[in-house]
Parts: structure tokens; C-alpha cells; sequence
């Protein structure tokens, strides 16, 4: 099975950093503080943000780009008032739309690293729309959805990834609704690039956001942020040294899935075909499933994306769920132009406006 | 037999059959014969909202009518001189707007039973005399058409499809029209499939021969070209018109085009044309709705594109918040709107001027954008450019205001000069524009420019001016996030200011009034250009005195438009909608606009108006 | 040591502190002990956008301005007459707001050299003597409150947190408030956290012992009781009494309400408290967006709920095309949006009105949509059910402009008997309403009531009159797909004229003009209420006529509004935009209306308003 | 494994017609010709939309409910003017937001049977946002989405489910974007039930409206239509007598997945845990995949909706996807009114609106 799963991989196709051949870099060293706006951070103490803020700003160096051709777009919401805070430059949208602003901006400006910054409101309630088809045009985006599983900005409704039955300002007897998985629906959706980790796992994080960067095409990462006012503690259990080895799950490309306190535990597929957590010790090491980031077919990426409990955290799957090679967006659209202007030359405006049915009177 | 050859001045033809029949084709042919052949035109394509609505129903009904002519012309006409009706639906669906003694031919081979019941006709009109008040030409058109075709080894099916061909060259006939561009065109056409290429053009010759060999037809006509200024012609629709006042607008800004829409009804096309024009530095992005494709057009402006969306009323409405956004962040955005008849839904396929409010205000907040509206197909053209002008120059959204009939409707234009078109070159910021207390350079996105109070536009991968901007109140200058009272109040004043500024830089509103002395002004906007000019040149005809100015710019007026309001005892506006341009001039310049309305979903009518502006001249 | 105690009749206090200071929850606290003390009272919160902005810096203070006094009165106040500044940043923010001679109590362990340099004080104010012109009380409120709660086994975090209420209670000794209240709701507020709750109950109690015993402050100060008109009353803000409204709406129609809603500021409010009141056959829905909000708004509507939508400018711009969509339908429908600061994004926390024209014209096409306004915070109440009345009467969505003033503002309530609220019932279709030509009967969705112009209102399960609605155009009565010129152009005629008759159905708009001979009238809308009235008071006060009108229905204009505003030389129109209003008033009555404009994100200030008033009355 | 799978439904739990339970019935005999409008229908002659009204009106009589209480709600394009012709409550809404009109409407009328028509525009363009949230809500609608891979009504440009590539008048050189595949994104989207069949095959598209209707929740039936006017032929490979059989994969639930002409193929799981088509004289009967619909983990109907290939129609699977059963969001609303009001009695206004912090004047 491993070799089968690498191999699709294998030919390495749209790996490397081909995602930014056409960035400019610089020669300049840079460090975190070359990313650091003037601008005063007005997160609320304590909250999520100021890590995973901090994570880019430190990571964003290893790039080498030049940092005026990098641009970071979000839409609205406490987390989407990133870019202030960067010295790149930047757009802080309207509610939503970030998605499709950026889409205009990376498919004309092919130079450019464009960024999405977005929460689980912004990107999977109003902006639902324009994230799942972002996935599909795989555009040269990097989306960093920040979860908090609520609204913060608007000082705590129940969001898409709230857990049914949660008790908020707007669900005084508890939400109805049925919680979306973000990466369940990005898989759904076409995406390329799926990965999901957490703000206080500035490691995990930080490797998750270079292979990224590295992605040609939309790459979504859903990054488990804690807000500490409005729903504090949502992801504790994947936090607290007590139980985190146990419950989360880290993927690594082409590596047996195994986790748990001495990797006690491994995923396999049941009798039915279904993914299922079991103790190595009794399955033995052969019966565990192998990651394939790259595999074509991404049924084993969804699979994967169904082993966590969204209430509990329990058996959360952190990394890269999926990352495939498919044409982007902005090279397609780029390459018609050219292909176009070489086969026809460049237009010619006098000859276009007059057609091929004209008369004259004198 | 050599037959009679009458000259005459103007001819209105509407053809009228199925959606099925090629209508709209047949008309596009004969428009583009009478073009060619250099005589004024101007023409109105009526069809419904269904892409096939059932055959032989009213509602099914689709139309053509082209108003040709020996001198310059304004309007499709009021009502046809000919009616060519494929079947009784069509007939039935049209009478009722002819003049008596008009032309009718009509397709006999469809006048069945069933047919006519289908629409109500008891007995057959082409018999019991109700159309005696006209000058019925009965023809088996399509039997005609399949006898003509018996030689060719097609389908009785696609014989038949031949019959508007048919229809064509009778008609060419009997108005002296050039044949070969049609002849030229069916083999483009079906270049894939000879055999119906030959088939259609020998159909069209038979309706030729037709008209030549029938007793039927005893007189044909002859239309002298129209002497219109001299140049170079072709002849063009509003969308087709506008698309390339687009590209050009690109071309001159030396700037590429990026455009977000989503498909609508009557704006598609503008897409449509817009794809095919990649090796101008075009982009064409189909969004996945609205929002998108106005979001998508706003981040290439920020990267530096002249941006653009396309779409109809209902898209504007779904595109005002982000349209607040552009206002805020003060990027050039151009929004086309082709209006439609509303309210909601509406009627899709058919013209209205309902959108100048929903264009002035429909958004939250104090957020002015101006407006560009053009006049004729051909204007549509000079409109484009004019809007972008006003967007890349100040730094903001812009409205460009055609409707349906503009659109789909077409006349000859005058080739421009391409070097004569405005150069709307911009200059992007390359330097930092603020000197801090400390002597550091820093750059200032909302520094302005004192002249126009445009904001320095400085596109991404410009080193040294990384900034963010966004749709929250900011600071006067820095740019910063600001929630100061003060400062919100002033931005909110300037961003008008800038708007309102524009005044200075546009055309002053022109009054055309040869004799100088009339008391009554007539003040359209938009397409309804054609009919008020025709109207008041009726009136002038009777010896009637009207003046008539016709706005372009909407938002802001032009700089002298109060003078030449307040110099009029009455003021006549007449829209296609309940008031909206009267309500913008009552409130601005508290003049007493006398609204005329109709909302028709078709334009005016030329003798409709002359008629209202009669009236208003005896009130005085 | 027994003090002196003053008697004043009124008092502007203003809490400034952190985010994170709970100043909202300390005024909240003052406001209710003060109005359960019965006097009369206005209050005005102000915070950032952010949720807790960084501690002691400007953009971070939040602060809440109550004014109470022993007479009826309009306005928060337009200077604070004392001012509780928490901290350096509180202290600077708020200063220029302050006449000469306020008292100042200010927290001294938080001026620390960093907390002083961090908001630019390069000396110590409370040191320096710039405040020589202000009665300051420095009081180390911090080290107090820790000491007081020395006893408790507590964090000293939480002892710190506790300093709001040791404030508090300082406050309530020096205006003789009543302190039960403030009491319960500690203890139940912190219900499952008893030793924090008896904290700050200690904390409470310290604070106005620190008053009763220190030399600081020599006097205290007692405000009388206002003598308001008999009734029951209680304090309550807009949002809530919005709430209340609705809820109201919906038993007195003996309708279930289904509100479809996303949360935005300063609107999610009414969301979280409809959300209470299931029991009251009340759904709420939070939706995917604002489209679904609206959607699922009308599609309940559609199935014979009271149908409401709630939100701020941004969500309206987003709904414009359903709203256009419920027009078209004619379904009952409510729209209410909360205003604040625009474009765009603007200022989410701060008031504006400047949604009025987007109410009026934001959507495509002909689309009339009456308008309500609420003038205060109580008054949110009846005007939510004035809309629903006519929302159910006419069949038609009803815009509800509230704003953010209002929302979060709060005054004394005469609540009203249940039994005298307006009967909201309605009668659904229940019966074909139409005979064909054949005797048949049948249900016609188009066919309108000859008074109102509504149409019928059938719900889903009625048996017999299945039928079907849509945006696009439909035949007048029979309401099937309809294209006809005529038809087109009628509909929208009289969907404006249902509009339009609305005006035969209000209240005339009541001129208040004591002397009867004013020239001068001043007209507003919305929550300027107040401050005009405030301002109208003051001119009189000293001697000056001024007339003032209060709309309460923006579309239509009450029937009588053209002949009040004849009536005076001079029309003042005061709005929290560029002038909104005053544009409507020059367009329908062509009266040179005199737009005063503020775009600060707060109310007008009484001696601003009296100021203009007056010159405008000398300039007559 | 299938009787495990079998077992994870066979409680029944949702089956049968709890879906309409609320809705009333009818005693009189209803027959086709009572859903039909008077409304002349203007679709274009030989639509496919055509035998997909026939299937609706000849499958509702089935259901014996009182036809004043179905509601046909719809957006905008040439399917949705398809409440026009049923004789029924009817909605010809806005573009894409049937699912939300229909949202409230279903959730505050548990006696209505609310139909959403719409095409794949409609549903995936615009609608798409509406759309996921209606599904993961688990709402009380049927979804018939047209998906002609076209904007039929503004005259043929390509749509979200148009193959890559697709030469229309918007994209004269080709479209640049990667298609959706209905089934998965509907999946990803935590739908409880989805399904595939096609306008020309009468008794198969009426056994799945026979499935969704009795569905307890949102249920999402992809109906593959011809548009023989824009995108004509779409779909021939799946009708064609000579080809239907060995591209269409028919699935039917505790069935052993078997296709092809005397069905000599079948699905499997291949090595790397992945669907895979085989001949089953190769691998045997006991191979094969068993379709479980109703298996709680959406990753076996996941796996099956990554079968087809969209561009061929190859290995295309029709039928009922996913089936399981799921609070339903109107039930539980109203559950909760229900709740409330017999925990508190029903609401008293005047004592609401006084509140407990009253003083009196006199
Ligand atoms: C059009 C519009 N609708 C609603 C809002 C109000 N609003 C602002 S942010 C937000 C949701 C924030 O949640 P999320 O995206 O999760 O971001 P977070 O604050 O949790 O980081 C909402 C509803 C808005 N600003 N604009
Ligand atoms: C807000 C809005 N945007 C765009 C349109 C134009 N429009 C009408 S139908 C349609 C797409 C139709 O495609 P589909 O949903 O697949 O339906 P079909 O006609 O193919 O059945 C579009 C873009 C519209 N009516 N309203
Ligand atoms: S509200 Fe929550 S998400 Fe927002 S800044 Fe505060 S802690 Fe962070
Ligand atoms: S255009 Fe296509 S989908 Fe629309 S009615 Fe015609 S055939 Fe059907
Ligand atoms: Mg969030
Ligand atoms: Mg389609």
C-alpha cells in the first residue's frame, strides 16, 4: 500500500516551492520583526490569534520572498484583522468575501503570495460559498481558517463548527444545527491542499504552514484557535500534556498512522472497510493504515477526516490530510492569454473596433 | 417582367414568428444588408425570457424591427410600415400595432385550424376581413421553401428551418438590398455542413426570385443611403459597443482588464465578448455569483488591473455591500449595469431605466459613486471610456448605466480614430508621500491629491509602500483604523467632496435650442436619448419651440446644470421608470421637473412624446 | 462625621475605563439604581469595536455617560458633569469632553509613569496642574479595593477586578442611590461563584463607605425623583424594547413569529433576546448569511408567520434583492436594521442614520418599501408594531430603522396595558375569490382588496387555492407570467400606489409650536429626537420660537407633511448623515429644506442643535 | 460486512414515512392529472426537464398526501420554473436561494411537504452556500437538483459542474475550472441522504423520489437532464442502449456492487483500500463491495461518489448514495418551542414586557 500511495506522489510533480517560482525573492536576510506592522495587536489577552500571528511572522523569513510582493487578505472578524499586524501588504474585506477578492488578486498578479486569513464564520458561514469554489479553481491562495468554533467578534453566537446542542447568546436552550468538518467539506469540495493543525503547537504549526507555502494552488489549513472569552478550552483535551498524545492524531505523509502515549495506537481499516482506531500491540504494525497525502483519489483523506469527534476531540487527526497536484487557477488563466497572444499577436484595437463589415461615406 | 421602383424616404420592418423561426437572425441579416448599403438604421430586438417558449403560443412570440432610412435617424420606429409573420401567433401578437394600410406578408402554410384556435382566432383573418385596413401579401412561405430545396439531400425538417432565408431574400428583393454579405455569412455559418450552407443560400435566392417572378409583389422600394457625417461605419450594438470601449479603455490606460461577473440577462454578452479578447490583456473570470465577481474585479484593482464587473439590476443588488467596499477602500472598480425591468425578477429580456437610484444609494452608509450613462448603442462605446477615466483618475467606483434596449438594439457608428482616444494612463505610487516628525519617508495610502482628492494608488510588489487598507473607518492620511468622531466626519465629507468635485472635470450639460427662445426643457438620461430627439424634432417640425438637454453624467450633474434648469418656465423629464432622474433634479435644484413615465419594458415611442412636449408648450 | 448634602436636579456621569474594567456593567448598575429611584433618565454607552482593546491604551477606553435628573429630560447629556476615569488612558480620552469645574474621580494607582507614557502624558496630570480647572479626587480605588477584600480567599486579580464596584458604590453614597438592587444582581450574578460574589458586594459596600467616612468628598448629592406622567415604569433600552415589540407583534396578530437573522453588531441583540421567548410561539433562526436570514424570513412568511429579519446597514445591503423579491410577492415581512457608522465596514459600535435612502432605493427596479422609525429608546416598542401593522395589513415588507443610539441606549419606560395594544389580526384567504367567464370559481393570488390594494394572503394547506408566486412580472389579478407592455407598466403603478395610500392609514405628523406663531420648524426622524427636542427647549428657554415635527413614517410622508412644512419660512432638517431626509423633503415638497449634518458616530449635542436653531430663527 | 452494514439501518430508525408523518392525508384518489397546472409549459421541445415533471406528477399521487400542503419552492433558470406546472403551493424564488426560503418555510410548517427544485447553477453557483447549510441542518426538504452541466436560461455558459475545458460563450479557448461532483461535495457537507438518477430512465428516478420523500430530512436527488439546446448529448453515454449498462454502475442498498451487460463487472476494494472496478469472473462474488447506504460513516458512499469519471460518464454510480437517519432540523425547532413552553407555560406579554425592575408613579 505504501509504495502505491507514494508513488502517486512520487513524480513530484508541483512539489518544491514551483507554488512561488514566480515570487520575487529577496537577498536581503530577513527576520520576524521585518513582518511586524507598527499597528498595536487589539486581540483580548490570551487569545488564540496572538500565537498563530506570531507563527507566520516567524515563518514567513524561511520564505526569502521580497515582503512587498507578499499580500494577506481577510474578510471580517477578530481573526480577519490580521493583516494590520503584518508589514506586508494587505486588505481587511467584508464579511465573507476574502475568498473571491484574493481569487482577483492571485489570478492577476502571478508574482504575488497571496494569503487568506478567515475565521469559521467568516469562511464557512457567509463565506461558504467562495471558500469551496476557491478549492475547486484551486487558486494560488494559502487559507488560514482560524476555528474557534464560535463567533468572536460579534461576542459569541454558535458558529458552523459549533458543536450541536452549544449554548450561546443566540441558543439560550442550545444550537440545532449539525456542525460542518472543515476539512470534510474542503475534501468534498476538490480541494488540493487540506491540513488542519493547532495555535498552540507552534511546531506543528509552523510545518504545516511550509508545506503550505509550498503547494501550488489553494491550500486550506484549518488552524484550531482557542478564544479565551467566548468558548475558552474548546480544543483543552488536545492541549492538556494529560491527554493530548492520546487523543490527537498526527499524520505524516508515507508513515503508518500511530499516535498515543508510546504510539500505542494506530489506525486500520475494519472489516467493513471503515477507518478505526486500534492498539498497535494487538493489530500489529502491518495492519496500519499508511498515509497518502498525495493520493489522486481522495477517499483516504475524507476517511481520515471523519476519525475525530468534534465534541470530544478525541482521535483529531493533525497535519496534511491531502496534497495533490492539479493545475492552478492563475497559471491556466495566464498561459490562455499567452497561448492567445501568440497565436493571434498582440490585439490590435484599431482593427478590432472596425470588424469586417464596414462602410465609408466621404 | 420589369416592375415598378418606388423611392422613398424611411421604412419600419418587423419580422415575427416563433422563437424557433430564426427571427432574430433573419433580422440581424437584413440589418447588416441595409447597413452596408449605407442607409441610417436603427433597430429593436423583442423576445421572450424562455430560450424556446412553446411553438404557435403569444408568448412564444419573438420579433424584429428595424427602422432604415435615407437621412439620420433616432429610433427603431414607432410603428412598422411591413410586418412579415411566420405564423397566425405572430400575427395576432403584433396587428395591433400597425398603422392601417400597412404591409403585411404572412406564412399562409402555418394558418391551420389548430394553429389559429391556438391563439384565438375564431375564423382565419386572412379571410374574413378583419385585416381588410391592410395590404396582406399571402405566401406558402415554407411550402415555397421546400419546393426551392427539392434538388438538395437534406431533411424535410431542415428544408423547412430554411423558410426565414426565404423570408430574407424576398424582402432583400423588394427593398434593393446587397446580397452577398448574407450569401458570404451563410457559408461562414454552416461552413461545417456544405449541403445546408447551399440549401439556406439557395432559399434565400428563391425568396429573391420570388419577389422578382410573383405577381404578388408589383412595386419593390428603394431607400437612398442616408448622408451621415463623413468616415468609416460599421454597424454595432450597445454590448458589442460597450465591450469594446472596455478593451480600449484597458488598451489606453495601458493597464491590464480584469473582469468578474456572473452571467445575466441582457449583460451576458458584454462576458461573452470580453473572453474572446485575451490577447489584449483581457481577463475574463465567470464568478460563482455577484459578490465574487465584484470582490474578484476589487483585489485585481488592488493589484493594480483596471477592474470591472458586468451584470443587471438584480446583480447590482447583490453587489451593493461590496460596491461600499470600493467606496471605502477608494480603488478604480467599474460597475456596468444594463438595466432591466424590475422590480425583483421582472422582466428579463426587456429595457428599463429603473436602476439610477438603486445606483445613487443603494448601499449602507454615506457612500457616493458616480454614474455614467450613455446614449445610443454607438455611445456605449464613448461611455466606457469616460468611466473609466473617472475611476482611475479618482480612485473610485463607478456606475455605467446602459439597459436593454441599448444593448441588444443597433445603428451605424462612426469608426473612431484610435489615436484620438483619451489617454487615461495613471501613475502608480513608486515613493513614500509622508514625512514623519523623525524625518523618516513613509508612505501614506490616504494622503490625498489636493487637486482631485484621489488617494495614491500603490500596487503590491512596490517596495517600501506596504500598507493595508479595509473597509473600516480610517484615518484622514495614515490610513490607520480610526474611531474618532472628527475624523469619521470628515472622511465621510471628503470622500463626497471628491465625488462632487468630479463636476469640474466633466462636460458641461449641453442645451441644443436652435431658436433660443423656447420655454420648455426636455431632460432625458440614458437610451431614452433617441425617442426624446425624435419627439422634439416632430415638434419642431410643427413649429413648436423645445429646447432639449440630455445628461451623461448623473452623479455628479455637470457644473452648469442649474443654470440651464432655471432657465426654462418647464422642465420635462421623461423616464422609463416612475420618476428617478426628476426626483435627483427636484431635490438637487428644487426646479418643478414634470415627470412623463412609462414603464413598458420597450422605449418610447417618438410621436408619444412629441405629443407630451406639444402639450407642456400650450400650458405655458 | 455627618456631611452636607446638596440637592441638585440633574447629573451627567461618565464611567471611563478599559475594555476590560466592566465600565458597561458599572453604568448598567448606576443606571438601574437610579431609575428604579425614579428619576428620569438618558444614557449613552460607547465602546471599541474590538472585544477587549489593549489595556490602557486610547482606542481601548470604553465608557458609559448616564444623565438623570429630578425633571423629564431628552438626552444622555451633552457634557458629563463628573467623570469616573479608571485609568490614564479614561482620563485622556475624555477630558476635552468636560466643562470647566467637573468633578473628576480619578484611579491613581494606575498612573504609572508606563501607563501615563503610553497615552503621551509626559508629566502626571493629576501633578502637573493641567487639571487645575476641574475638581479632581484622586483615589487609589485598586489598593482600596485589594485592602477591603483582604479578608476574602481570593486572587488578587479577582480583588483587583472587584475596583468597578468599589466605584460604584462611592458613586451611589455621593448621589443617595439605592443599593439593594445592585446587591441582589451581584449575588446573582455570581451565583455559582458565592465568594466572588460576596467580594464584590464587599467591594460594593466599601466604596460608599469610603464616601461616607474620607475627607474627600465633604458633600454629597441628592437628586428628587422626577414627577413623569402615572404609570408603571421600567428602564429599557431600544434593542430590548425592539424585542418586546416584536414579540408583541406576534401575540397581538395571534401569529407565530419566525425571525431569520445573522448576527451583526449593533443588531444581534433583538436576536438574542427573541431567542428567549420561544414560549411565545417565537423561531429563531441564525442563517448561513443575511440572504438566508431574509430568505427564511419570507418563506415562513409565505407559510402565514409574522416574518422579520434583523440587522445593520452592511446585512441590508446584502438582502437588497430579496426585499426586491418580497415586493414582488407582496408578503408581510419585517426589516429591521439597527444603523450604524458607514461605508462599508465603518464604525460597527458607533450611530448614524444613514441608511435612509438605502431603505427608500436600495434594490432594482420600481421597488416601494414603506418606512418606520423609532424616535426613542422606548419608543423602539410601538414603532415595531406600527411596522408590523402595516407589513400585515398591506402585504408588503416593511423597513424598521432603529440605530445604534437607540439599540444600546436606555430611558425610563411607562409600560403599556397589553389589552391597549393595536389588534394586529389578519384574515387569511380561505375561498376562491374569482368567477371565470365559465362560472368556475377560482383563486386569484393578484386580486387586490379595492381599499388597501393588498392582495389575498393564502397559506399553504388551504385547500382549493394552491397556487403559485414569483419575481418575474405576473398579470394583474390572475398573477401567472405576464411580459405585456400594459400590464408591466400598471403593476408598478399600483404597487407604488398601495405604497403611497399608506398615507390615508397613519397619523398626521403633529407639529409642536407652542405659540403658534413660529417661522421656524425643525423636522427630523429616528433617534434625533432627543437632542432636537432638547435643543428645541433651550432656544425657547431663552426666548426664541422655533416649531419642531418628528417623522415617524419616512415612505409614505404622513398625508398632512406638505402643508406643515408650507407653513414656516425656514426648514431645518438635522440628521446623523449628509442629508438624507432633507433630500426626500426637497424632492416631494420642493421646500429649500436647511440640511444640518453630523457624521460623528454619536447624537447631536442639545447646545449644538439650539445654537443653529437660533441663528437660523435670526436669520429670518 | 454486510451485516454490519446491513445492522447500522436495520433498526429502522427514520425509515418508512416518518418524513410526511405530520403532513395530512388524503381519502380521494389522486391521479396524475391533479398535480398538473393549468400552465402552459415553455420549456424547450425535448427538454429533459420535460420527463422529469412527468416522473414528479406521476409519483406524487403515490404519496396520498393533500396536494394543498406540498409546496414546490424553486430559484432561477429553466428548472426552476418548474413550480409553474405543478398544481401545488408554489414558490419561482430568487437565484439560489430556494434551500433558504424553503428553510423557513419547512421549519415552521412540520405539515408541509416543501420540494426545492433547482439546477446546477442554481445550486452550486450562486446557491451553493444555501445549499451545504440546508444539508448539514438536516432541514425537512427535497432537493431535485437539474444538473444539465449548463446555465440552460442565460443561454449556455459553463457551470460549476461543466467539465474542464468546456467550450462555451464564456470560455471560447475553454474553462478553467475544476468541476464539482455533486454527490461528494453533498457528502462533505454531512448530507444524510444523496442520490443520483437521470431524466430518461422514469422507473429509476421515481424510485428514488420514492426513497427521498421518505426521508426524514434535507435529501438531495442529483438528476442528470439533458439540455438539447446548450449541452446536448451530456449524458449519452448513460442512455445510450449500447453503452448504458457497462458505464452505469446501479447501487442499491445490501447489494453487492455489480454492473455491465450480464453484470460481469463489480466493485472492490483494491490494495490500497480504494474503490476499484473489476471483472467479477477475476476476483469472485465474495469480493465485492456491498453498498451499505445507511451506514453512519459517510466514507464508503464518499468513496462510491469518487467512481465516476465526470467528463466520460464512465463508471458513473445511480442510486441512493447515502441514506442515514438524522434529528431532523425542524422537529428538533420545534421541539424546543414545545419544550419551552411547557416548562414555562405559554408566554404572558405583560408580565414579559414589565420585567422585575419596575417602579410606579402616581
Ligand atoms: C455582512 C456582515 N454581516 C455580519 C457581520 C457581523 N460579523 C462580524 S464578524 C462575524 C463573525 C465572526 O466569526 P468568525 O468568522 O468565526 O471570526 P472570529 O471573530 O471568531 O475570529 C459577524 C457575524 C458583518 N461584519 N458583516
Ligand atoms: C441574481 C441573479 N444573477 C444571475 C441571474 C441570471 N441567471 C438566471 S438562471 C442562471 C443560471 C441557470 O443555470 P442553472 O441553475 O443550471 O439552470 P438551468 O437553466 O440550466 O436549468 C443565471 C446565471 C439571475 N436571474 N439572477
Ligand atoms: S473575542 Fe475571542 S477570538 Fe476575539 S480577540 Fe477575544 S479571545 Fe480572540
Ligand atoms: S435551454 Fe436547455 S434546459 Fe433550458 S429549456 Fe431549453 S433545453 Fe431545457
Ligand atoms: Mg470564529
Ligand atoms: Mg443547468
Amino acid at each position: 500500500m505504501s509504495e502505491a500511495s507514494l508513488s502517486s506522489g512520487a513524480d513530484g510533480r508541483g512539489r518544491g516551492l514551483p507554488a512561488l517560482a514566480l515570487v520575487p525573492k529577496t537577498d536581503e536576510k530577513q527576520s520576524m520583526k521585518d513582518f511586524k506592522s507598527d499597528q498595536e495587536v487589539r486581540w483580548c489577552p490570551g487569545c488564540g490569534d496572538y500565537a498563530i500571528l506570531a507563527a507566520v511572522q516567524g515563518f514567513l523569513p524561511e520564505l526569502g520572498l521580497r515582503k512587498e510582493n507578499i499580500v494577506f487578505v481577510s474578510g471580517i472578524g477578530c481573526s480577519s484583522r490580521f493583516p494590520y499586524y503584518m508589514n506586508t501588504y494587505g486588505m481587511h474585506s467584508i464579511h465573507g468575501r476574502a475568498p473571491a477578492i484574493a481569487t482577483g488578486l492571485a489570478s492577476s498578479r502571478q508574482d504575488l503570495s497571496v494569503w487568506v486569513v478567515t475565521g469559521d464564520g467568516d469562511a464557512l458561514s457567509i463565506g461558504g460559498n467562495h471558500l469551496i469554489h476557491a478549492l475547486r479553481r484551486n487558486v494560488n491562495l494559502k487559507i488560514l481558517l482560524f476555528n474557534n468554533r464560535i463567533y468572536g467578534l460579534t461576542k459569541g453566537q454558535y458558529s458552523p463548527t459549533s458543536e450541536t446542542g452549544k449554548i450561546t447568546k443566540s441558543t439560550p436552550l442550545g444550537s440545532l444545527d449539525h456542525p460542518f468538518n472543515p476539512v470534510s467539506i474542503a475534501i468534498g469540495a476538490e480541494a488540493t491542499f487540506v491540513a488542519r493543525t493547532i495555535d498552540s503547537d507552534r511546531k506543528h504549526l509552523t510545518s504545516v504552514l511550509r508545506e503550505a507555502a509550498a503547494h501550488p494552488g489553494t491550500a486550506l489549513v484549518e488552524i484550531y484557535q482557542n478564544c479565551n472569552i467566548f468558548n475558552d478550552g474548546a480544543f483543552d483535551q488536545l492541549k492538556d500534556p494529560d491527554t493530548r498524545d492520546d487523543v490527537t492524531i498526527r499524520l505524516e505523509h508515507g508513515q503508518p498512522v500511530k499516535f498515543g502515549t508510546d504510539l500505542r495506537y494506530g489506525v486500520v481499516r475494519n472489516a467493513s472497510g471503515q477507518l478505526d482506531v486500534a492498539e498497535v500491540a494487538e493489530v500489529g504494525e502491518d495492519a496500519l493504515l499508511v498515509h497518502d497525502a498525495h493520493a489522486e483519489n481522495p477517499e483516504l483523506a475524507f476517511a481520515l477526516s471523519r476519525l475525530g469527534d468534534l465534541t470530544s476531540n478525541y482521535h483529531t487527526p493533525i497535519g496534511v490530510f491531502r496534497n495533490v497536484e492539479r493545475p492552478v487557477y492563475d497559471t491556466l488563466m495566464a498561459d490562455q492569454l499567452a497561448a492567445d497572444t501568440a497565436a493571434r499577436g498582440a490585439g490590435d484595437l484599431a482593427a478590432l473596433i472596425s470588424g469586417n463589415d464596414t462602410w465609408t461615406i466621404s | 417582367m420589369t416592375k415598378q421602383v418606388k423611392q422613398i424616404d424611411r421604412v419600419v420592418i418587423r419580422f415575427a414568428g416563433d422563437s424557433g423561426d430564426g427571427m432574430q437572425l433573419t433580422g440581424d441579416r437584413f440589418t447588416s444588408e441595409t447597413a452596408s448599403f449605407g442607409n441610417d438604421l436603427s433597430t429593436l430586438p423583442n423576445f421572450p425570457a424562455e430560450i424556446r417558449a412553446p411553438a404557435g403560443t403569444l408568448p412564444g412570440v419573438s420579433s424584429f424591427q428595424l427602422h432604415f432610412a435615407d437621412h439620420d435617424i433616432l429610433t427603431p420606429g414607432d410603428a412598422p410600415t411591413v410586418l412579415v409573420a411566420m405564423n397566425p401567433a405572430a400575427l395576432k401578437a403584433n396587428i395591433r400595432d400597425l398603422p392601417r394600410g400597412a404591409e403585411i406578408i404572412v406564412n399562409t402554410d402555418e394558418f391551420s385550424k389548430r394553429a389559429m384556435a391556438k391563439v384565438g382566432y375564431a375564423t382565419n383573418p386572412l379571410e374574413d376581413g378583419s385585416l381588410d385596413a391592410y395590404n396582406i401579401h399571402a405566401v406558402p412561405l415554407t411550402t415555397l421553401t421546400v419546393e426551392s430545396l427539392a434538388a438538395f439531400d437534406i431533411s424535410k425538417k431542415d428544408a423547412e428551418r430554411a423558410k426565414n432565408m426565404f423570408a430574407l431574400g424576398l424582402l432583400s428583393w423588394l427593398y434593393h438590398r446587397p446580397t452577398e454579405s448574407t450569401i458570404a455569412f451563410l457559408q461562414k455559418k454552416f461552413a461545417k455542413l456544405p449541403v445546408i450552407a447551399e440549401a439556406n443560400v439557395a432559399a434565400f435566392k428563391a425568396g429573391w426570385n420570388f419577389g422578382e417572378t410573383t405577381e404578388g409583389f408589383a412595386v419593390s422600394y428603394e431607400v437612398a443611403p442616408a448622408k451621415l457625417p463623413a468616415g468609416t461605419y460599421r454597424n454595432i450594438t450597445g454590448n458589442l459597443a460597450l465591450a469594446y470601449g472596455l478593451v480600449a479603455a484597458g488598451q489606453r490606460a495601458e493597464l491590464p482588464v480584469y473582469l468578474g461577473s456572473y452571467p445575466i440577462t441582457p449583460a451576458s454578452d458584454i462576458l461573452h465578448e470580453l473572453a474572446k479578447h485575451k490577447n489584449f490583456d483581457v481577463r475574463t473570470f465567470q464568478a460563482e455569483d455577484e459578490i465574487a465577481g465584484i470582490g474578484a474585479a476589487l483585489g485585481a484593482a488592488f493589484g493594480g488591473a483596471l477592474g470591472i464587473t458586468t451584470t443587471s439590476g438584480p446583480g447590482v443588488a447583490l453587489k451593493s455591500e461590496a460596491i461600499g467596499l470600493a467606496v471605502s477602500l477608494e480603488l478604480p472598480l467599474l460597475i456596468v449595469d444594463v438595466q432591466r425591468g424590475g422590480p425583483s425578477t421582472g422582466l428579463p429580456t426587456k429595457t428599463e431605466q429603473s436602476d439610477l437610484l438603486q445606483a445613487m444609494f443603494g448601499r449602507n452608509g454615506e457612500a457616493p459613486v458616480p454614474i455614467v450613462a450613455p446614449r445610443t448603442a454607438g455611445d456605449c462605446f464613448d461611455a466606457a471610456i469616460e468611466a473609466a477615466r473617472i475611476a482611475l483618475k479618482y480612485r473610485t467606483p463607478v456606475f455605467l448605466l446602459s439597459d436593454g434596449y441599448l444593448a441588444n438594439g443597433s445603428e451605424p457608428w462612426r469608426i473612431p480614430n484610435v489615436d484620438d482616444l483619451p489617454d487615461l494612463r495613471v501613475e502608480f505610487a513608486t515613493e513614500p508621500n509622508h514625512e514623519n516628525e523623525d524625518g523618516t519617508k513613509v508612505f501614506w495610502p490616504y494622503k490625498r491629491d489636493p487637486e482631485t482628492l484621489a488617494r495614491p494608488w500603490a500596487v503590491p510588489g512596490t517596495p517600501g509602500l506596504e500598507h493595508r487598507i479595509g473597509g473600516i473607518e480610517k484615518a484622514d492620511g495614515i490610513g490607520t483604523i480610526n474611531y474618532e468622531p472628527a475624523n469619521h466626519d470628515f472622511m465621510v465629507r471628503v470622500r463626497q467632496a471628491k465625488v462632487d468635485g468630479i463636476a469640474k472635470d466633466i462636460a458641461e450639460l449641453e442645451v441644443d435650442d436652435p431658436t433660443g427662445d423656447a420655454k420648455v426643457l426636455v431632460v432625458g438620461w440614458g437610451s431614452t436619448y433617441g425617442p426624446i430627439a425624435a419627439g422634439v424634432r416632430r415638434v419642431r417640425a410643427q413649429g413648436g419651440k423645445v429646447a432639449q438637454a440630455h445628461l451623461r453624467h448623473l452623479n455628479p450633474f455637470p457644473a452648469n446644470t442649474a443654470e440651464v434648469l432655471k432657465k426654462y418656465d418647464k422642465v420635462i423629464v421623461p423616464e422609463m421608470n416612475l420618476g428617478q432622474l426628476a426626483l435627483l433634479l427636484r431635490a438637487k435644484y428644487l426646479v418643478d421637473a414634470i415627470a412623463y413615465n412609462q414603464v413598458r419594458g420597450l422605449p418610447f415611442k417618438a410621436e408619444e412624446l412629441a405629443h407630451v412636449i406639444q402639450e407642456v408648450i400650450e400650458s405655458v
